[in-house]
């Protein structure tokens, strides 16, 4: 295996009522070794319930419908949907760790953060003592710049702010140094300058580690900060994929163009805002053809008629529109 | 911690001054008086001044009713007219009775209700799932006197059993005494047990959405641990806080259950001082009980603060 | 523009909010989270004004503060020469007519058991007497002018996209044609590509309807885009405030440059060199003494600890909060 | 910062037409509805429906067992026990009506008081309730009518006084949980005044947790009737009730146990039948509970 991860054909649905919905629909992805991998895209397009699948923790009544995923793990390649319970448990937390959102409701409230570090340890290392536990959380706290972290161990989540206790997801998320880290949204919720302290410090940490990051954001800024690679969603598919320079410099698909304007035009001339007009639409009333039809400026009939397939249109760098090539989705 | 306590126990003066209000006012609303009531038909100016007298109802309210509640905090909650026994010690021998057929029925309760809960929200909308939620419906919905006749109806035609009709105590007699409970404790819990399941389960799955559970989960940490260290600990609090307000309803069932099967407990004796308009009696036992819902209560919100620490923060 | 210059609608002095805090048995009063503190800025005519800051810093509540929606502990508001602080409620409730308030958050700020008829009528009604016929041309004429159609008019919140729940917001506020407003982050509940239509909605009305605009938001890139001026809020206290322009290219205090600095470049060949505060922002029940941001301040003094600064000017309409003022670029 | 907060007590229902409908696609809804809807049916055409006159007594057709004749069978003074369920019905659902007004009356203005205003109106009269809530449901309801005499006017009064508490922390609750949402805020910076904001705003907002409230309070209403003429201190002879007819039926189980089978189903169908509508009622209204 080359890749550390690679998502093959990955498709989810829900469940409406009695029906079902896809949500993902035959998504490819490989993650290198060493590398950080960015997911953007908007509320609702499938970036979040990406990474569970991977965890395979996707919530009730999401399911996964099709696909499978190959990890390479320290013990040679695993496909992580085929796993069973104790296996799967085995990967989470020492080969591929997560953090979340929101830091304020991610750490149990009613326990500790010393017994929640010591729990990370102990599900994979039964064996280890109290004292050997104790010293690895206060040198992870360490390195992720935890001030007093003696005081730290002994305080609840409550009694911490939310960018100390998103410090404390980091390092309980590395406590077993996985090879694999998945941040979803990471410091959406935070303020922008403890935004910045946040993601100097997964920098910083990669660099330190062999870790690879999957970093999932809607912030293009947080992509173009942390990110080597980069995949665009937009409802359910991938819609662009790059070198991160690539992807911002020579952006080929329209829904990354009019993102990437969106945002850039808010310190440009124009008084008006660049907008892209309508709503996403949402898994169930996806139609055949492009799903950015409706929204894109440069629309065809074409468009309407037919699924574009994501295709490579320069080395590394893959695009599904037929503005760049004319592949159309199996 | 001990400032918390402290403070709850302060705040249930109020609480409490407020019962005993409540139940004085409510003695003063009887028809007629109480005189005529315990004479009957040989009431003379004498006797009826005698026993006005006896019963302090020549002074004024307020004096009344300070003499009552400086009584009852002593454990004087005055004699029966049926009787002229003295009314606490009858109330404490009888609650014994009561409180074991309450604690049997917490157990049963318990037991039925939080494994049943827990898998139902595990496993949720699945065929476990309906039949436990059409089970505590029915727990909650059936009344207590309603299932009793049924279960003696069913056990005298099917089985020709009957219950012991007379009561035996639980150290007299381990075995008897158990046959005499067990049923009357099943359906006194299973009231308690449909609203625990109901709001175990509601209260785990409110839980399982929770952040910090995936957080945990992606732990890796085992389905066990997942479920009861982390999911359980936290959804107890308001399972904890139904479980302290069925207290009443509970003690409310021991009128109607210990009717039902004859035991002798503080149920069956407040129904008699009811029904025999002995106001002492009545008037006692309804204190005893209320005070004994709040001081649940008071330990139900202590024990909060040894699960939650959030709380004793305000 | 100078002061003597601007046409001043709104003069916020030393506005002042405490929120008690209660505990014990009684709800003894135990102390008091200062909100804000000895806020004063001033507002003219047609001028979009910015409050920017992180959360908790009591922009906010100055917002709130400003249209009596919380009661100020202290200092006066004059809206157009009144001062809205002496004002009793039912003088205040008319005046309403003239200011209004847009929320953050559309999905909570329309009665769900309202219609959009409803929503947008009941302002009218209060504070007009119109006949049917005026009433339903009003409602309309709004309606077509945040891009709806009068079939809609019968619909529910819940019937609608966050974006279309945000424009009837925006309507209901602005139906009465208020001279004042302030809104309180109204797009960072929204999607991004949903922000920049109700960006440009927003700015559009300002101009057509000469309105003023307290614009309050933790977005520096779209604070920078929208407003005039702007004020950078820190622990219940301005920083920096002036020229929007001016203030972003030459922030003079340093919470200034740092939380500038913060902000996510989008170009990743060129990522910004972040000045990386260290901490968390000091709580609000128990501000430190001096300057606010001196716990967190690379270039405190023992000053700093001492004293609080005041705004003074720097630069023409560009004022700092800082003993040191380096001069930033 | 994208939070989504979801709005708070429930999505709107425009017009009640489609809250019946929703209910009714529900199959729990319909349930409790048909169930519902046949109590209140045999209350309301209780005279058509029986098939004697109530307290008609039948010395030669004592403890007869259902038949063509007493579909239900006769009772020990040979009374056709259908037509006492029949008539039992219109005794449950009026005494539980008119409780449950009483209790969500008094609760809603205690409720509404309490929750808008605050201050010491509010620790005066949650106090009162917190006081009224110590007692057993039961117990206080037995206590009040011993010393009022028993009377089927003094049960509606018991059961409605012991059910003022709940409603009034329903109603309390709510109107704090409204109050605090933005569109209250924003009905105040419309200009609104204070009472245009409690009864246009305010109110709508909280009817459903009180409708939920009412129905399962009536289902408490009802058992609480059963318990006490089980125990002969509800509704009293001649007039029909489900509880004493089965307290009646405890004599003479042996022979004759559709004295107490037939007043059981019915309690039980009707208590069951109000909290399936009542569990219904509160998913269609309030979604975010549906769990």
């Amino acid at each position: 295996m080359n890749n550390l991860l690679e998502i093959r054909n990955l498709r989810i649905t829900t469940l409406r009522g009695k029906s079902k919905v896809l949500l993902l629909d035959k998504v490819d992805l490989d993650i290198p070794h060493k590398c950080s991998f960015g997911i953007v895209g908007e509320s609702g397009c499938g970036k979040s319930i990406t990474a569970n699948a991977i965890m395979n923790m996707l919530p009730y009544p999401l399911s996964i419908s099709d696909g499978d995923i190959r990890y390479d793990s320290r013990n040679g390649e695993v496909e992580l949907l085929k796993l069973d319970k104790k296996a799967i448990r085995a990967i989470r937390g020492q080969e591929i760790s997560m953090i979340f959102q929101e830091p304020m409701t991610s750490l149990d409230p009613i326990f500790t953060v010393e017994m929640q570090m010591y729990e990370a340890l102990a599900f994979h290392h039964p064996a280890m003592t109290r004292q050997e536990m104790r010293d690895r959380a206060l040198e992870m706290l360490h390195r992720v710049n935890i001030p007093r972290p003696e005081q730290t161990l002994a305080s609840y989540p409550h009694q911490l702010s939310g960018g100390q206790l998103q410090r404390i997801m980091i390092a309980i998320a590395l406590i077993n140094d996985p090879r694999l880290l998945l941040a979803d949204e990471p410091t959406t919720a935070l303020d922008v300058t403890i935004q910045a302290q946040i993601l100097r410090l997964m920098n910083d940490l990669k660099e330190q580690n062999d870790t690879s990051i999957v970093m999932i954001t809607h912030d293009l800024g947080v992509i173009a900060e942390t990110c080597e690679e980069v995949a665009v969603f937009y409802a359910g598919q991938i819609v662009e994929q790059a070198n991160v320079m690539e992807l911002f410099h020579h952006t080929a698909h329209p829904y990354t163009l009019g993102l990437l304007q969106a945002v850039t035009s808010l310190g440009g001339e124009s008084r008006m805002l660049y907008t892209i007009p309508g709503i996403v639409p949402p898994g169930g009333q996806w139609s055949q053809g492009c799903r950015f039809a409706d929204r894109c400026a440069r629309c065809t009939e074409r468009c309407r008629e037919a699924m574009p397939a994501l295709t490579e249109i320069s080395p590394g760098h893959k695009c599904r529109c037929f503005l760049n090539s004319e592949e159309v989705e199996a | 911690m001990r400032d918390y306590i402290i403070r709850r126990l302060l705040g249930l003066i109020p609480i409490l001054i407020g019962i005993s209000l409540a139940i004085f006012i409510i003695m003063q609303l009887i028809p007629g008086d109480v005189v005529s009531g315990i004479l009957g038909i040989e009431q003379t100016p004498e006797l009826r001044a005698m026993w006005e007298k006896k019963l302090g109802l020549d002074k004024p309210l307020v004096e009344q009713y300070l003499t009552w509640i400086g009584k009852a905090v002593t454990g004087d909650f005055g004699e029966s007219f049926r009787t002229g026994a003295p009314v606490f010690p009858e109330i404490m021998s009888r609650f014994r009775i009561s409180a074991e057929l309450a604690i049997m029925g917490c157990i049963f309760a318990w037991i039925i209700a939080l494994p049943l809960g827990i898998i139902s929200a595990l496993k949720r909308n699945s065929v476990i799932d309906r039949v436990v939620r059409v089970i505590a419906l029915m727990g909650v919905s059936i009344p207590n006197f309603a299932s009793a006749t049924l279960i003696i109806l069913f056990l005298a035609k099917g089985f020709n059993y009957h219950t012991p009709v007379k009561y035996v105590g639980l150290f007299e007699n381990f075995g008897t005494n158990m046959e005499i409970m067990v049923i009357p404790a099943f359906i006194l819990g299973s009231v308690m047990a449909g609203s625990v399941m109901r709001m175990t389960r509601s209260s785990m799955l409110e839980v399982l959405r929770q952040d910090y559970i995936k957080a945990v989960r992606a732990k890796g940490a085992p389905e066990r641990v997942t479920i009861f260290r982390h999911a359980f600990r936290n959804s107890s609090i308001p399972i904890i806080t139904l479980i302290g307000m069925q207290i009443g309803s509970l003690m409310g069932g021991t009128v109607v259950i210990e009717q039902i099967f004859s035991i002798p407990g503080l149920g069956q004796y407040t129904l008699t001082g009811i029904n025999q308009r002995d106001y002492p009696v009545v008037q006692g036992c309804v204190l005893f009980i209320a005070v004994l819902y709040v001081v649940i209560n008071l330990l139900v919100d202590i024990l909060y603060t040894y699960i939650d620490p959030r709380i004793s923060y305000n | 523009m100078s002061e003597q210059k601007r046409d001043i609608l709104l003069d916020v002095r030393h506005l002042q909010v405490y929120f008690p805090i209660k505990s014990g048995l009684f709800k003894k009063v135990v102390g008091h989270v200062h909100a804000v503190e000895d806020v004063s800025f001033t507002v003219a005519r047609r001028e979009v004004f910015a409050l920017v800051g992180e959360s908790g810093c009591g922009k906010s509540t100055t917002g709130s503060a400003i249209l009596r929606l919380i009661e100020p502990t202290g200092g006066e508001v004059y809206f157009d020469g009144e001062n809205l602080s002496a004002l009793n409620e039912e003088q205040l409730r008319l005046k309403r007519r003239d200011m209004q308030f847009i929320f953050q958050n559309p999905y909570a700020s329309l009665n769900p058991r309202m219609n959009v008829w409803q929503l947008l009528s009941e302002p009218l009604k209060v504070h007009f007497t119109l006949s049917p016929e005026e009433l339903k041309n009003r409602v309309e004429e709004m309606l077509a002018r945040i891009g709806m159609t009068p079939d809609q008019l019968w619909r529910y919140p819940h019937q609608f996209s966050g974006g279309q729940k945000q424009r009837i917001s925006i309507a209901r506020a602005l139906i009465t044609h208020p001279s004042f407003v302030v809104a309180d982050e109204p797009v960072s509940a929204l999607d991004v590509s949903i922000q920049a239509q109700i960006l440009n909605l927003m700015m559009e009305l300002q101009q057509e309807m000469e309105l003023s605009l307290v614009f309050i938001s933790h977005d520096l890139n779209v604070v920078r885009h929208i407003s005039n001026r702007v004020g950078v809020m820190y622990l219940g206290s301005l920083m920096e405030t002036g020229n929007t322009e001016e203030v972003y290219r030459h922030p003079a205090h340093p919470y200034t440059q740092a939380l500038l600095s913060a902000v996510p470049s989008h170009d990743p060949a060129n990522k910004s060199k972040h000045i990386v505060l260290e901490g968390d922002v000091p709580n609000p029940a128990s501000p430190p003494t001096g300057c606010p941001f001196h716990t967190r301040c690379a270039y405190c003094t023992e000053e700093c600890r001492q004293a609080k600064p005041q705004l003074r000017e720097i630069a023409p309409d560009h004022y700092a909060a800082c003993h040191h003022m380096i001069k930033g670029d | 910062m994208k939070r989504e907060k979801k709005p708070v007590i429930n999505r709107a229902l425009p017009g009640n037409e489609s809250l019946l409908r929703q209910l009714w696609n529900d199959p729990m809804g319909r349930a409790g509805m048909i169930g519902v809807g046949l109590v209140i049916l045999l209350a309301v055409f209780a005279p058509w429906i029986a098939r004697f006159e109530v307290g008609k007594m039948n010395s030669k057709a004592r403890f007869a067992a259902p038949n063509a004749t007493f579909w239900f069978g006769t009772d020990n003074f040979g009374r056709d026990i259908f037509s006492r369920i029949v008539y039992g019905a219109r005794v449950s659902i009026i005494v539980g009506v008119v409780a449950v007004s009483i209790a969500a009356g008094f609760g809603y203005l205690f409720g509404l008081i309490a929750g808008f205003f605050e201050g010491k109106a509010e620790s005066v009269i949650m106090m009162v309730m917190d006081i009224i809530f110590a007692f057993p449901h039961i117990l206080l309801a037995l206590f009040i009518v011993a010393v009022l005499g028993k009377s089927i006017v003094n049960t509606m009064i018991a059961i409605g006084i012991v059910n003022i508490p709940v409603f009034t922390r329903t109603v309390r609750a709510s109107v704090k949980t409204v109050k605090s949402t933005d569109y209250i805020a924003n009905a105040r910076s419309i200009g609104l005044k204070k009472m245009a904001i409690l009864f246009r705003h305010v109110t709508p907002n909280i009817l459903a947790p009180f409708t939920v409230q009412a129905t399962l309070a009536l289902s408490g209403a009802i058992l609480t009737e059963a318990s006490m003429s089980f125990l002969g201190l509800g509704i009293q002879p001649p007039d029909p009730s489900w509880g004493s007819m089965l307290s009646d039926a405890r004599k003479y189980m042996e022979q004759a146990p559709w004295m107490a089978i037939f007043p059981a189903v019915f309690i039980i169908v009707t208590i069951l039948s109000f909290n399936i509508l009542g569990d219904a009622l509160r998913d269609v209204l309030d979604p975010k509970l549906k769990l």
